[in-house]
C-alpha cells in the first residue's frame, strides 16, 4: 500500500506529533503506528541516539575521540533504518549512521573505538555475528558498489536476504552510486538504498549538488521504483523501509528512498557551519526535529508519559556512562598489529618491515633523543 | 558442482597457449568451488574479446559468469561486496587501460577490508587484465602500469609468464584469502604452446621462478619480456652464464631469491616493459642498493619502457624491448664490471 | 516545437522514405525536410561516410591500418551530429562518428591516418583550426566529462557557444557521463549529449545496460531534456539536434537525446558479431538502414535522380582513392618523435631517455643481430 | 581584472603559513590572469577545509571560483575540459585520499592530450590535494601516494616543503603549460610562518632545492620530513656534515643535483613517508645503483612508510617518522660505510 503516486514527501505526523489529514486514525495511519512496543523502542533508539552524539561531540572536544559527525536531527532515519532490517539483512552504512549501528547491536564502546582512532571499532559488527554488516564507510558513495555486490551474491546464493544501503545527498552526485542504481535495475537486485537528504554536504548546499527537485529521481534513470519520505516522521519512514525491504527479499527489485532530514549540527567536530549557512536556517530545521514529534505522538497515544521518560533518560545516562568508561579501560593496541591483518598469508620478505617497526617504537618510546 | 560439464578436461594432459591456459584455470575453479563467481564485460557469450572466458557461461550460467554493464568502477566494487559476502569473485578488466576507474576501489577497500575490520570480513578476489603492448592494438591498449598497484599496500600484483605459470598462478590468485591485481601478458596469450596437465595443483604466490641457472649475470624481469629474455640468455650461453628469474609476484617481491642469486652473479639486470620512474624495477634496483654493494661486480642496469606514453601502433616497435636490446644490455653490463 | 509529449522515438519518414501520417507534407514535416541543398548534402555525406567505412574495413583486412570500428547503419547520426554543429560550436566524439569529422572538415587521410597507428590523425583537427574539436575518445565515456568542462568554459567565457557530445549505448553506464549529466544540470550548461544506442556494446545486448525502457531517460536524474529520435531519419535527427544545441547556445542548458540505431557490422575489424548475435537481427536491421531511406525521400521530392547518384558515386570513389593514396604517402614519425609532444618545457633530466630511444632505434634497425 | 580587489596585496611582505601561502598564490593567480578559475568541493564559502580558498570566491564570484557537486571523477575530467578550452583550471581535491576516482583521467587524458594531438591541445591544469599524515585525522585523510602519480609519463608531480616553496612553485605550477599535480603537507600547513613578499614571482620546477650544503651525507626528502630533516641537519651538524635536498618536484626528478651532491658526500639517505615499494626513494635509490656505485662509501637507506594501511590515529605514530628516526639512519649510514 505504498504511495508512488505521491507528490511530495510522505509524511503522516506534523511537527508537532498531531496526525496529518484528521480522519480516523485507523483509516490515516499505517499499522506500525498502533503498534506500541515499536514505537516506544524507536523513541528508546532515537534518544539514546542524540545521547550519543552528545556524548561522542564532548567526547572530542576533551581529547577522547577524534574527528566525529554526529547524527544530531536525523536520528529517525538511522533508527528506522536499523529498525526496518532483518538481523540476516545486510546493513552497509556510510559514516553517519550511529543510530542504526547502536540499533544492530553495536557496542557503544565499539563506536567509540572506531572514532577514537583504533580499528577495532569495525572489528565486532552487529548483534548476529553471522551477519557481515559493513563497517563505517569514509569514500563517498563507494559502499553502493559493495551494496550491489554483496546484494547480488545474495541472489546467487538464493538467499531470502535484502541489504539496506545508506548516503547522503552529496554522495548521490558520485558515479559509484549513479553506476551501482543502473547495475541493480539491471541485474534486479534485492537493495534499498536509502539517501539522507540533510540539505548539506559540509559547505555544499543540496541546490548545487543537483538542478533535479529531487534525488530520489535518480533512480527513474534506472527505472527504479522510488519516493521521497519525510526523514523526520519515523512512522513514515518505517513503513516504507519495512516494505521496501520485504519487496527486495521476495524479489521483487530495488527501490530508492529519499528521506528528506536537516543536518542540525556541524558537518563533524572540524567544521564550523556558521561559515557558510544562516543560524535562522537551522532555527526553523528545529522546528521538525523527529524526537519531539515522535514523543507527542506516543504521549497523545498514551504509550508514553513523563515518568517513563525520567527512567528512561537516566537509564541512557547510564548506559553512556558505562560505555565510556569500558571504552577508556581498551588498551592501544601494539605498535605491529598495522602487519597483523594486513595478509591472512604472510609474505616472508616484509619480516624486516615488522622488526624495523618495532624498532622504530622502542627508539621513540620515551620521546627518545637525538 | 556440475561434475558432468562437457568443458572438464580435469588431470587431462592438452597441448595449450596461455591463453587457453587462462581459460583451463578458470573452468577448473568454477567446478571445483562453487563460490566462484566471474565478473566482466563480454566474458559471456563473447567468451571475453581474447577468448580467456570462453565457454564458461554456457557451462556454468549466468549466475556464475556474469556479463555486466560498461562499468568498471562497479565491477570492481561489486566484486568487493561479492567477496565480503562469501564469495571467491573474479573480475575481468579488458585491458590493463581501463583498470584506472578500478583504483579507488581497489586501493580504499579491497586492499584495507581485512586489516579495517581486524578481520571480521576480507576481499578474496581476482582483477584479472590483459596487459602489455606488441600486438598492434589502439591508443590505450598496451598498458602496463603493474607499479601502480605494486606500491599500495595489501594487494598482491601476479604476473605470468608461459602457460603453466598462467594456469597455476591463477589458480593460486583465486584461492588466496586476499585481493589480487593478476595481469596477463597478451602478446604471449597465442605465442606458444605448451604441455600442460588440469591437475587443479596451484603454484605459490610470492615466489621468484628461476627459469635458467647461471653464475656470471642475474637477469630479472617478469610478463611478456621473459620470452625474449629465455632467447637471449640460451643464445649467449656461450658469452655469459646467466640466470633468469621470472619475478613473477611483483608485489609482495622475493627477495630472497633476488638476493642469492645476486650475490652470487655479482651482476644484475632488470628488463620490465613499464615505463621507468618508480617501476618494479626501481624497487628491484633500490634493493641491491641498500642490501647488496659490496657483492657487486658491476652497476645494476635496468632496460625499461621510457617515461613516455607509449607510441601508437605504427612506431610502438620503437618503445618496445627486443632480444638485441637485452643483449647489449648484457653486454654493456659485464663490459662496466667494476 | 520539439515533441517532449512524445511517445517512443521521433520519426518522419517511413523505411521507405515515405512521409508518416500522410498529411499535407508542409503541415507533417519539419522546415528541413523542405531544404534542397541541406538534404543532398546530407546524402552525399552519409554516402561518403559508408563508402570511406567500406574502404577502412577493405584497409584493415589488407593490414595498411589497425583495428577499425565502422559505422554502418549509423550514418544518419553522425552526420545528423556533424551539419547540425556550426563552426564555432565543439565537438566531442567518441570513435564511432567517422561521419562528423568527414563533415567537420577532416580529411579522410587524416583519419586513415589515426586508425593506421599515427598520433598525427589527431594532429590537424576540424576545417575551422580556431575550434578545438576533441580527437577520437577511446575511454569509454569519459569524454562527458571533458565536454561539460568545455561547455563550462563557453558558459564562463560568455560565447554563445554549445558543446555535442556523442557516446554509445554501452557508455550511458558509465560513471562519467552520469555525473557528467549532473554537473550539466547544476551548472546549466549549453551541452547535448547524443547517445547512439546501436543495441550492442561490443557483445553485451541493451538490456544487460540498463533495466530502464530509455537511455534518455537517464537524463531524468539531473532533471535535463531528453528524448528519443529514430537514429535512421536523418529528417528526425536534424531537425532535434539543430534545436538542441540552438537551446544550449541561447543559454537554455543541456539537453540528452537517444537516438535508435543498429550497428549492422561488427563492433570493429576485430570482432566477430556472429558469436554472440543472429544474422536475423541483422537482416531486419538492415530494412530500416538510413541511406536509402533518405535516398527514397530526395528521389521523391525531385530533389535527386539516378544521374546524380551515377556522379556522386564516382565522385567518391576518387575521393576516396586520392585519400588513401595521400595517407600511404605519409611517413612514419621519427621514433624520437614520442618525446615531442610529452611536455611543453622539456625536464633536461630526460634527454638520457631520448638519447637511448636514437641508440634502441639503431640497435634494431635492419633485425638487429645477436 | 578586479585591481581594486581588497584580497590584493601585492608586493607587500607577509608574515603567513604554509596554507596561508597557498592562499596568496591562488588570489595572485585569480588576479593577475583572467584565465585562471577553480573547482572543487567546499572551496567557496567556506574556503576549502583547510581555508586554503578562504576568501577567492567572494572577491572573484562563482564563474571563477566553482563549487561542485561531490564527483570528483568529474572535477578532474570537468578540468581537463576547461584546460582544452583555453582556461587554466586549478581542482581541488580535498585529501588525497580521494584523489583516486581522478586517476582515470589523469592518466588517460590530463596526461597524454598534448601528445595524443601532436600539440594541437594542451591540458595546463592544477590538481591540488592535501596530503600525508601525523594530523590525526581519520581514515583516507593520510595518504601519501605521490609515487602512483610520479609513475605516469606526461604528468609532473610537485611538491612544496615551506610558505615560500608553496607560494612559488604553486604559482609555477598553475603557469606551467602541462598538468601538474601540486600535493600540499597538510602537517605543515599551519606549522611555522615565515616571510614571504606577494611579488608573483614563481620558482623554478624540475629542480631540487639544496637547503643544508654539507660533504659527508645527502640527505633527501620531500614534503612534511622535511622539517624533520632540517632539525637532525643543525642538531647532528658537529657530529656529521649533512647536505639536505628537497627534491620539490618528485616526477620529473632533477638528477644533476642529486648526482653531484652524492658524488660529493658518498652517501646517501632518502626519507619519506610514502610507502616504501616502488616509491619516490626507490627510484633515487636505483639511480644511484645504475650511475654512483662507484662513489659510494655506504650503502644508499631509505627511511620510509611501511607498506602497510597507515593505523587510525590511535597508533599512527607508530608510521611516522620522527627526528630520532632520521638521526638514527644518518648514523647507521655512516656506521656502515665500506
Ligand atoms: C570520495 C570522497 N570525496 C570527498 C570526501 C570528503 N567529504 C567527507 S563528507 C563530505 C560531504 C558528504 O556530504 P553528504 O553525502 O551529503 O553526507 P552528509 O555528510 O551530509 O551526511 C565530503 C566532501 C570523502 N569522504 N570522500
Ligand atoms: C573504460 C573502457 N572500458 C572498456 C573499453 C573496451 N570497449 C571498447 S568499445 C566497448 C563497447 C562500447 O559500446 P557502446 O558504448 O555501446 O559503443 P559502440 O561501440 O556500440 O558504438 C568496450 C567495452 C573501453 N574502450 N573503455
Ligand atoms: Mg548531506
Ligand atoms: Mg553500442
Amino acid at each position: 500500500m505504498m504511495r508512488h503516486d505521491l507528490v511530495g514527501p510522505l509524511q503522516y505526523l506534523s511537527a508537532e506529533g498531531e496526525v496529518l489529514g484528521q480522519g480516523k486514525l485507523a483509516k490515516e495511519l499505517p499499522e506500525c503506528a498502533a503498534d506500541e512496543a515499536l514505537l516506544v523502542s524507536a523513541y528508546r533508539w532515537m534518544s539514546l541516539t542524540r545521547a550519543f552524539d552528545q556524548k561522542a561531540v564532548a567526547l572530542q572536544r576533551t581529547g577522547i575521540i577524534g574527528t566525529y559527525p554526529s547524527s544530531l536531527g536525523q536520528e529517525a532515519i538511522s533508527v528506522a533504518c536499523g529498525m526496518a532490517l532483518a538481523d540476516h539483512d545486510c546493513f552497509v552504512p556510510y559514516y553517519r549512521d550511529h543510530g542504526s549501528f547502536l540499533v544492530r547491536g553495536q557496542l557503544m564502546e565499539h563506536l567509540l573505538l572506531y572514532w577514537g582512532g583504533d580499528e577495532r571499532g569495525s572489528a565486532y559488527g552487529p548483534r548476529d555475528r553471522s551477519q557481515l554488516d559493513m563497517p563505517v564507510c569514509v569514500p563517498i558513495a563507494t559502499q553502493a558498489s559493495h551494496a550491489v555486490g554483496i546484494a547480488s551474491a545474495f541472489k546467487i546464493q538464493q538467499k531470502k536476504q535484502a541489504v539496506l544501503c545508506t548516503l547522503g545527498d552529496g554522495a548521490s552526485s558520485k558515479g559509484d552510486f549513479l553506476e551501482a542504481l543502473n547495475l541493480a535495475g539491471s541485474w534486479h537486485l534485492p537493495v534499498v538504498f536509502v539517501i539522507n537528504n540533510n540539505q548539506w554536504a559540509i559547505s555544499v548546499p543540496r541546490h548545487i549538488q543537483s538542478g533535479a527537485p529531487s534525488l530520489a529521481q535518480k533512480a527513474n534513470a534506472a527505472a527504479i521504483p522510488n519516493m521521497q519520505v519525510d526523514g523526520n516522521d519515523f512512522i513514515a519512514l518505517y513503513e516504507v523501509l519495512a516494505e521496501a525491504l520485504q519487496r527486495a527479499r521476495k524479489g521483487k527489485g530495488p527501490m530508492v528512498v529519499e528521506a528528506i532530514s536537516y543536518r542540525l549540527g556541524d558537518h563533524t567536530t572540524a567544521d564550523d557551519a556558521s561559515r557558510y549557512r544562516d543560524q535562522e536556517e537551522v532555527d526553523n530545521a528545529w522546528k521538525n526535529e523527529p524526537i519531539k514529534r515522535l514523543q507527542k505522538f506516543i504521549h497523545q497515544q498514551g504509550f508514553w508519559d513523563k515518568k517513563a521518560e525520567g527512567y528512561m533518560q537516566d537509564e541512557l545516562q547510564t548506559q553512556l556512562a558505562q560505555a565510556v568508561q569500558a571504552y577508556q579501560q581498551i588498551a592501544a593496541e601494539q605498535p605491529e598489529a598495522m602487519f597483523d591483518h594486513l595478509y591472512e598469508t604472510w609474505p616472508a620478505s616484509m619480516d624486516d618491515q615488522v622488526v624495523a617497526c618495532g624498532e622504530r617504537y622502542l627508539r621513540n618510546r620515551d620521546g627518545g633523543v637525538l | 558442482m556440475k561434475q558432468d560439464n562437457e568443458l572438464s578436461k580435469l588431470n587431462q594432459s592438452h597441448n595449450v597457449t596461455l591463453v587457453e591456459a587462462v581459460n583451463l584455470a578458470l573452468n577448473r575453479a568454477l567446478l571445483s568451488d562453487d563460490t566462484v563467481v566471474m565478473l566482466g564485460e563480454d566474458i559471456g557469450k563473447n567468451g571475453g574479446v581474447f577468448r580467456a572466458t570462453d565457454g564458461l557461461q554456457k557451462a556454468f550460467g549466468f549466475s556464475r559468469v556474469m556479463d555486466t554493464p560498461l562499468a568498471e568502477t562497479t565491477i570492481a566494487g561489486a566484486a568487493i561486496g561479492m567477496a565480503v559476502a562469501g564469495l571467491k569473485p573474479i573480475a575481468e578488466i579488458q585491458f590493463m587501460g581501463f583498470i584506472y576507474a578500478t583504483v579507488e576501489h581497489m586501493v580504499c577497500h579491497a586492499a584495507r577490508m581485512r586489516n579495517r575490520t581486524r578481520g571480521r570480513l576480507s576481499c578474496p578476489m581476482v582483477l584479472r587484465a590483459p596487459f602489455g603492448g606488441g600486438i598492434h592494438a589502439p591508443e590505450h591498449h598496451s598498458e602496463s602500469t603493474e607499479a601502480m598497484f605494486a606500491h599500495i599496500p595489501g594487494l598482491r600484483v601476479v604476473i605470468p609468464s608461459s602457460p603453466a605459470r598462467a594456469y597455476g598462478l591463477l589458480l593460486a590468485a583465486i584461492n588466496n584469502p586476499d585481493p589480487v591485481i593478476f595481469l596477463e601478458p597478451k602478446r604471449l596469450y597465442r605465442a606458444q604452446q605448451y604441455e600442460l596437465i588440469d591437475d587443479g595443483k596451484a603454484l605459490p604466490l610470492d615466489t621468484c621462478f628461476t627459469l635458467r641457472e647461471g653464475h656470471e649475470l642475474t637477469l630479472i624481469s617478469w610478463g611478456a619480456c621473459i620470452q625474449e629474455c629465455l632467447v637471449v640468455s640460451d643464445a649467449l650461453a656461450a658469452e655469459v652464464s646467466i640466470e633468469l628469474i621470472d619475478v613473477a609476484t611483483v608485489k609482495p617481491i622475493d627477495f630472497a631469491t633476488l638476493a642469492s642469486s645476486i650475490k652470487k652473479t655479482g651482476r644484475c639486470l632488470i628488463v620490465h616493459e613499464a615505463a621507468k620512474t618508480c617501476g618494479i624495477g626501481a624497487e628491484i634496483a633500490a634493493y641491491v642498493a641498500e642490501h647488496l654493494m659490496p657483492f657487486c661486480k658491476a652497476p645494476v642496469k635496468r632496460l625499461t619502457g621510457f617515461d613516455t606514453v607509449m607510441p601508437y601502433f605504427r612506431n610502438e616497435q620503437h618503445y618496445m624491448i627486443s632480444q638485441v636490446d637485452i643483449a647489449d644490455a648484457v653486454r654493456k653490463t659485464l663490459a662496466d664490471s667494476f
